[in-house]
């Protein structure tokens, strides 16, 4: 008959109205800046650079490859290369950006710079309280805006992160035994022969090799 | 003179002219949305109250709403294109205009009105006009009924849309150009109405 | 003391009046009432959009405004002066006068609407002799100002709002005032204080004697209420401004102040409407019981206008928004019939008050409703034809 | 001046205005809303004969007047019906275009 859907439904509703008075449980909203909900693993707003050790433009993991910058679909990065180098966790001399910004107005949140960086040097952040009362300058995010610590990265995505670790743990380690073995076969080939013989230069990298001064 | 009645004859008249001689149809019958209103406020200022909320909900609430539904329905170009100039259909017009008006106004002025005789003005309750519906006036209300009735019926039939559209002679008349018959120019004609 | 009370008003009224001259009086009791009735009705306003959102936000399982002072009831003052402080844009291709008069050729009809309803013992500002043919009378105006609004906005989606609402408003007022026509009849007049009073006195000391006690005054209850519903563009026959198909109709250019006057009229639509419902099913400002005469009227006459407005939210918070045919379909092939044969079993019950046997009072009851209720069925059923059968969803539930 | 010389004259002047509207006017929609207008200014007339006759009978005038406007609202109805009708045959409602015999 026509009207009992209508009187069903009224009566859900209602129920509704005195059940929201009676157990707070049934409601689904929460009152957001007192209480928040935990961020989920996957969340993801903006990107951010990251870096290792304490000194943020000293250990930062971007060797301004400029890849993310020809990648990102709207064209929010700009990457300026360094002109000098400075060694990277590994203690090879890469270049480092001079300037890095991420014009987070425009950014999309597509995490496509996060997927192409092959030094896992640029990654999604999760932070989203970004309103500011400047819509240019304040938006426009710098090189030490950006720079967030390692420990930052691993409080965000645990698994993620523990697994980059291991590996740079495990290329660093296996670095050094190189650097070691190449300083044994140089040792020795210096004391065998009497001209030695140079190594190419970019496979050559001893530990502290300041090359130039960093200005930043 | 009163001023109450000035000014709501002033209103009026401005708006029905406005109504006649407007460009837009719209604004047009907007302004004649204003000439009715003034009209039942008139009929309410002669204490005819039921007669002038009457006219108010017929004319301001139905036949207002009519009006712009078929201005709506029925937008052409033509409607702005539709230049003044001097014809001597427009002469004869506003000749006849004139001459009604003054003849009537002449019979107006040469007319001897007597004072009436009830000043206190006459009260009509809405039951005594239900009453007097139902008793004097029956007959009357039976056939305004009927006439009611046929004129739904009436308007119904006649707007409604035939079955078939193309079945019906389109009369391309756009570029004043006059029927041709052979199917080819019929086709566009459909088309280019769709 | 009760009747000091209930008459608390009036005596305001007339002790500041006593103080001008005597010439001035008449004109300024009626300028004072008007200014009451706009003043209570402009807070009235404020309360209800506060009480929608959050009984909207308790239907829907949230919490609702809770912000803005204690309990979020500061919220109407925050909503007002965002209001009134945002910039007025007019569409450059909108027909400025027009765009312009269109709130105001609205907010007009519906204030002297409101002026017609009494809102308790003497408490009527303007007592004319066709009461409820003036209200409707200036009510169809209401239909013109949202042409005005749609048409001069030079926007698809307001035009479309626009003839979506006059068709609408059409469709649905022929049940509304059929519905009424009813109350009309038993109660002889077309005034609306007298209308309260045929409904005063209690049947065997104890009930309310008000028309929506009765089969015809129930039924006719019900299809003034889902024809004001309609009337007043709330949802389920929100079409005309409907927000998430055509961006909220002939207001999508509005902003600013005349989008607030526009919103203001459209509640004071409503509370004019259901005053209206209260007045004729409702007993107007009489009190339900004998023994709670003492509650003056006023307080009853807003209290029967509150629960009213309560059920239009309650309403807003369930149903889902109708289709245009579903729209059309229901006013023309359910409401009217059914309130066309309303007035038929009112003229029944009016004629069956002769009869004085025993147990006479019930048995036309029970014949009337029955009347109403069979073609209730029939037409109801008829309404649900040619609607898909019931899915059976195989991996769904 | 009797104040019925004053209703005289505004319905006069309102008769003229809707005449001068549907003689001149070429829209069918203009032309019946003129004849509306002339339609109203005689509804004047009898409410203002009616409101100062000198021995009024008994609500003549108004009877009068509501059956006339129900005449209006129908007349309203069909005409406007004829002109959508005409409408979707000539493609227009200039009254000097709705000239063939064919349609």
């Amino acid at each position: 008959m026509l009207g009992t859907g209508l009187i069903k439904g009224m009566a859900q509703t209602a129920k509704n109205f005195v059940g929201s008075y009676q157990g707070p449980e049934r409601l689904v909203t929460v009152q957001y800046p007192e209480e928040r909900l935990a961020p989920k693993e996957n969340a993801r707003n903006f990107p951010f650079l990251v870096f290792d050790g304490d000194d943020a433009q000293k250990g930062l993991r971007c060797v301004a490859c400029q890849i993310c910058e020809k990648e990102c679909p709207p064209k929010c990065i700009y990457i300026n290369k360094s002109k000098d180098k400075k060694p990277d966790y590994i203690g090879k001399p890469q270049f480092y950006p001079a300037t890095f910004d991420i014009d987070i107005s425009v950014c999309m949140s597509c995490q496509i710079c996060v997927e192409v960086c092959p030094f896992d040097a640029i990654k999604m952040d999760k932070v989203f309280e970004l309103s500011t009362t400047d819509r240019f300058e304040a938006l426009l995010l710098h090189k030490t805006e950006l720079a967030k610590p390692n420990e930052y990265f691993q409080e965000l995505h645990p698994t993620e992160a523990a697994e980059i670790d291991t590996r740079f743990a495990e290329e660093k380690l296996k670095a050094e035994a190189k650097a070691k073995a190449d300083a044994e076969a140089k040792a020795k080939a210096a004391a065998i022969a009497a001209a030695p013989k140079p190594e190419p230069a970019p496979v050559d990298g001893s530990i502290p090799t300041p090359v130039a001064p960093k200005t930043i | 003179m009163d001023l109450a009645f000035i000014i709501i004859a002033v209103l009026t008249l401005a708006s029905a002219v406005a109504a006649m001689s407007l460009r837009n149809l719209v604004h047009c019958a907007l302004c004649m949305v204003m000439t009715f209103a003034g009209i039942a406020l008139t009929f309410l200022q002669l204490n005819a109250e039921f007669v002038g909320l009457a006219q108010l909900l017929v004319y301001v609430g139905a036949v207002a709403i009519l009006i712009v539904f078929a201005i709506l329905l029925t937008r052409s170009e033509d409607a702005k294109k539709e230049v003044r100039f001097v014809s001597s259909s427009t002469v004869v017009g506003f000749g006849v205009v004139a001459l009604v008006a003054v003849s009537l106004l002449a019979a107006i002025q040469h007319t001897q009105i007597l004072p009436p005789q009830s000043v206190v003005a006459p009260h009509v309750s809405v039951k005594r006009i239900g009453e007097q519906l139902m008793t004097n006036y029956v007959l009357p209300l039976e056939v305004i009924g009927l006439l009611l009735t046929a004129a739904m019926i009436g308007a119904v039939v006649i707007a409604m849309r035939e079955p078939d559209p193309a079945d019906s002679v389109d009369v391309q008349q756009r570029n004043g150009s006059p029927l041709k018959l052979d199917p080819d120019s019929k086709k566009t004609a459909v088309v280019a109405n769709e | 003391m009760t009747g000091q009370l209930d008459q608390l008003f009036v005596s305001l009224k007339q002790w500041l009046v006593s103080f001008l001259p005597q010439a001035a009086q008449p004109m300024a009791g009626i300028l004072l009432s008007i200014s009451a009735i706009i003043g209570a009705f402009a807070t009235m306003f404020a309360i209800t959009t506060i009480m929608e959102r959050k009984i909207l936000g308790r239907i829907q399982n949230r919490l609702g405004p809770n912000r803005v002072g204690p309990f979020g009831l500061l919220q109407p003052a925050a909503d007002g002066i965002k209001m009134l402080t945002k910039e007025d844009i007019v569409p450059f291709a909108a027909d400025k006068l027009v765009h312009f008069l269109a709130p105001v050729v609205l907010i007009i009809p519906v204030a002297l609407a409101l002026a017609m309803i009494p809102y308790g013992r003497n408490m009527t500002a303007v007592d004319l002799d066709a009461g409820i043919l003036f209200f409707f009378a200036v009510g169809s105006a209401t239909e013109l100002s949202v042409f005005m609004a749609g048409w001069s906005s030079q926007n698809k989606y307001s035009l479309v709002g626009a003839m979506r609402a006059i068709a609408q408003m059409i469709s649905y007022e022929m049940p509304l005032v059929l519905s009424t026509v009813s109350v009309l009849m038993m109660a002889g007049t077309l005034s609306l204080p007298l209308i309260v009073q045929a409904q005063s006195g209690y049947i065997y000391e104890i009930l309310p004697r008000w028309n929506v006690f009765t089969p015809w005054g129930l039924a006719g209850f019900v299809l003034f209420m889902i024809a004001a519903t309609a009337e007043s563009n709330r949802a389920p026959f929100d079409l005309p401004e409907a927000e998430s198909e055509i961006i909220a109709g002939y207001l999508t250019e509005y902003s600013g102040f005349k989008y607030a006057l526009f919103f203001m009229a459209e509640y004071w639509g409503l509370f004019a409407v259901s005053g209206l419902a209260v007045t004729l099913f409702l007993g107007g400002w009489n009190a339900p019981f004998p023994f709670l005469q003492w509650v003056p009227s006023w307080a009853w006459f807003f209290a029967k206008l509150g629960t009213i407005i309560f059920g239009f939210i309650w309403v807003r918070g369930t149903l889902p928004r109708l289709r245009l045919d579903q729209l059309m379909n229901f006013a023309w092939k359910f409401l009217l019939p059914m309130s066309l044969i309303n007035i038929v079993v009112t003229a029944m019950w009016h004629f069956s008050r002769v009869f004085q046997f025993v147990g006479a009072r019930e048995m036309r009851w029970v014949l009337c409703a029955l009347v109403l209720a069979i073609p209730y069925f029939f037409l109801g059923r008829a309404l649900g034809e040619g609607r898909p059968a019931k899915r059976n969803y195989k991996f769904a539930e | 001046m009797t104040p019925l010389h004053q209703y005289l004259i505004f319905s006069t002047l309102l008769f003229s205005i809707g005449l001068a509207g549907a003689l001149l006017r070429r829209n069918a929609i203009l032309v019946l809303v003129g004849i509306e207008l002339m339609l109203n200014a005689a509804n004047i007339n009898f409410i203002a004969f009616w409101r100062y006759s000198p021995n009024p009978e008994p609500n003549a005038g108004v009877m009068f007047v509501i059956f006339s406007i129900a005449i209006a609202a129908a007349e309203a109805a069909v005409g406007l019906a004829l002109i959508i009708s005409i409408y979707r045959h000539y493609r227009t409602t200039n009254v000097k275009r709705i000239d063939g015999l064919k349609g």
